[in-house]
Parts: structure tokens; C-alpha cells; sequence
């Protein structure tokens, strides 16, 4: 990773894995919300994806991602952890290019948060996509 | 006061302009969008926002030197 | 797994990491939503829940998760795939008593999907629980 | 017709009646419900429902020899 929030290449199963441990000292957390984004095979004007060639203005992504989470921690009070993560590179049809975890004391605050913040990173991460055919 | 300025440019942007960044002069941040926009033509069909040093632009604002400015298409993460 | 929808013990992470395989040659499928509900350490009355021993209507619990399924595919039509699983006997604290995965063409679908077949099971579920101390 | 069924104890009604399972004769959903009640006044106090071969009940059904009725306090998976 090249930092908290940001990954060369897929999201790897490996990787969800391990981020996926962050929460579980945490005996207090009830309930954890998880939401990963692939690269679609979609085909378009009759070609069809491949990959998805991520690229970023890396600082600012940092910055943000970092906004979105203290948003999310103070709109849902009950929220416990937040975790984002973001390809950037090559990321082959079927793999993960966002993963993000929420853990709260109970199920509401979770699945709210979690949708919350998946919104605010389409809308605010500057983050563009190429399409490979 | 005219200032030296670096312009990153990001997705459709660097396709537009042919680079990932330059550096330039100009007051204030309409002034940078003027010169853009009448150097490279083809970024008048990308609806590019602006970042002044990591932060979204609202309005315009002066420019000092070493200010950096990121010229953004649509995001399109996720 | 005593079937596809209840399973003896804890949900492991390595029974949650081959449970998100399932999705994966589906590259059609661009959001993944998950729900992980775990057993919480609460105090009641001054003692602190050590695990929950869950116990079900095996029979009718198999029944209620399929409707679920069904219910929630009709009502989400991007929806790809719905996955529920339940724990049944002595869950530790910090430990996975409830999986859900849905899988989605786009995200809208793949959350509130997620969220819906969570408040279906708390509601239909005929399962409960003991707390051991 | 008053038939052969059984009953199915869940969760506080096994603590309840001390009871997992057992077979009684009623010939209606409401007979099961009265016989239970004055049988082991102690699910007087759980808000208990009924299910009728692993389908909810909703208001009262005859009943049938081998019809499986489960006594099931509050659902709390999850």
C-alpha cells in the first residue's frame, strides 16, 4: 500500500483479509458494514472492459479520505472504526478497486455510515478511471 | 501581483493539455483558467473543477507563489 | 455448516474469506455489500457477557432465509446474489454470529439490499439467544 | 376433531415449561394455546407466538394429527 488509503493494483482478497482484522480486537463492535467496489466487465459500443486504469491526485485523495472519515465518526455517533482504501493502477474486470469497513456497537449506525461514506468518496475522491479493452 | 504557479492536470485533463503538469503565471485562479482555456481549446469540453493546494476552489481566489493548482475532471472513483 | 444457512459455532474468518469467494467469477457483479454481526462484551447488572449461545427452529430458520432471499432479489432487481448465514451454539464475544453478502451490478442495489434482508432476519429469524457470563 | 399434535419448546418457553418437546391433543390452534397456559403458568409472562408446520400463525387454525406447532418467544438472531 503506498499509504492508509491508497493501493497500488486490486484490492486483493489477501489484502480485504487483513483489513478485515483491524476490527476484530474490538469486542464492543456488533455489528461491521463492508462495502467493496469491482471493475465491471461492461461492454460498451461493443467492446468489452477488461480493466480500469485508476490514477489520483494522491494528496489530496489522502485529505479527503481523511474528511470523510471524521464526517462519518461525528454524523454517526455510534460508529466505532472506518476503513477506505482505493486502487490506483491497473485493476483487471472482477477485482476490487474499494473497499470500505465500518464497525459500530449496533447494526444501524454501520449500515448507515458505511452507505454515508461510499457516497461522499464517489462525490469528493479525486480519482479517475481508463477504461482497457 | 503576478505569481509562478504549478498546474497539475488530472484524467481527461492531461489528454487535453498532452502533460501531467507545468508551471505558469497569473494572479488570481480566473486568470489561470483564462490562459488554460485559450492555450489548450480542447479543455473547453471537460467540465473541470480546480484545487488550490488540496482544496476544492469555490468562487476564485488570488494566487501566490508556489501555490499549486490541480485541474480535475469529474471524479470518477469507486 | 449444518446447511447453507446455519452453521455450528462461530462464523470464522476463514469460514467469512471463503463465503466472499463465492461472488468473485462474477464480473458482472461491480458492489459487494456485506453485513457481519458479531456478539458484543455488555454489562448487564455488573457482569460482562463472556458468549451467547444461540439456539433455532432449524427447519422454519431455513425456510424464513430462503424467503428472505427471494424477497429481497424480487424487490432489488440489480441484485446478482444473497448470502445468509447464521450461527448456532456458543458464539464468543468479538466473535461472527451473522453473515449477509449481496452482490450487485451497481452499489445502490448491492446497500440497501443488504440492509433490508439484515431487518428481515431480525424480524423473521426464528432463533435465540442465551447469555453466558 | 380434537387430533394428536406436537409441540415444539424455543429459547424462554423451554425454560418455561422445562420441556423441549412434547405431544398433546387439541383440535385448535386457540385449544393448544389454553391447555399451555394453564399447564405452565409461567408462559404467561413470555409474549409467545405460534408456528403451524414452520409457517407463522396468524389468528387460530383447526388442527391435524402430525401437525407440528412451535412455541417461539421473541426472535433475537442477528
Amino acid at each position: 500500500m503506498k499509504n492508509r488509503y491508497l493501493v497500488g493494483g486490486p484490492i486483493t482478497p489477501i489484502l480485504i483479509s487483513e483489513l478485515m482484522t483491524l476490527g476484530n480486537d474490538d469486542a464492543g463492535a456488533g455489528a461491521v458494514s463492508i462495502f467493496i467496489g469491482r471493475v465491471r466487465d461492461d461492454e460498451t459500443d461493443g467492446k468489452r472492459v477488461t480493466a480500469i486504469e485508476y490514477s489520483a491526485y494522491e494528496e489530496m485523495a489522502v485529505k479527503e479520505a481523511e474528511e470523510v472519515i471524521t464526517t462519518v465518526k461525528s454524523a454517526f455517533s455510534d460508529v466505532r472504526s472506518v476503513i477506505i482504501v482505493h486502487s490506483l493502477g491497473v485493476v483487471k474486470a472482477g477485482e476490487a478497486s474499494l473497499f470500505i469497513m465500518v464497525t459500530s456497537g449496533h447494526r444501524d449506525h454501520a449500515t448507515r455510515a458505511c452507505r454515508h461514506a461510499l457516497e461522499m468518496i464517489k462525490e469528493r475522491l479525486p480519482v479517475w478511471k481508463k477504461e482497457l479493452y | 501581483m503576478a505569481a509562478e504557479v504549478r498546474i497539475l492536470y488530472f484524467g481527461a485533463a492531461q489528454e487535453a493539455t498532452g502533460k501531467s503538469d507545468e508551471t505558469i503565471v497569473a494572479g488570481d485562479t480566473a486568470s489561470v483558467r483564462n490562459q488554460l482555456i485559450s492555450r489548450y481549446p480542447a479543455l473547453k469540453q471537460i467540465p473541470f473543477r480546480m484545487a488550490l493546494n488540496r482544496t476544492l476552489l469555490k468562487g476564485e481566489s488570488e494566487l501566490q507563489k508556489s501555490d499549486i493548482i490541480a485541474i480535475m475532471p469529474p471524479f470518477q472513483g469507486g
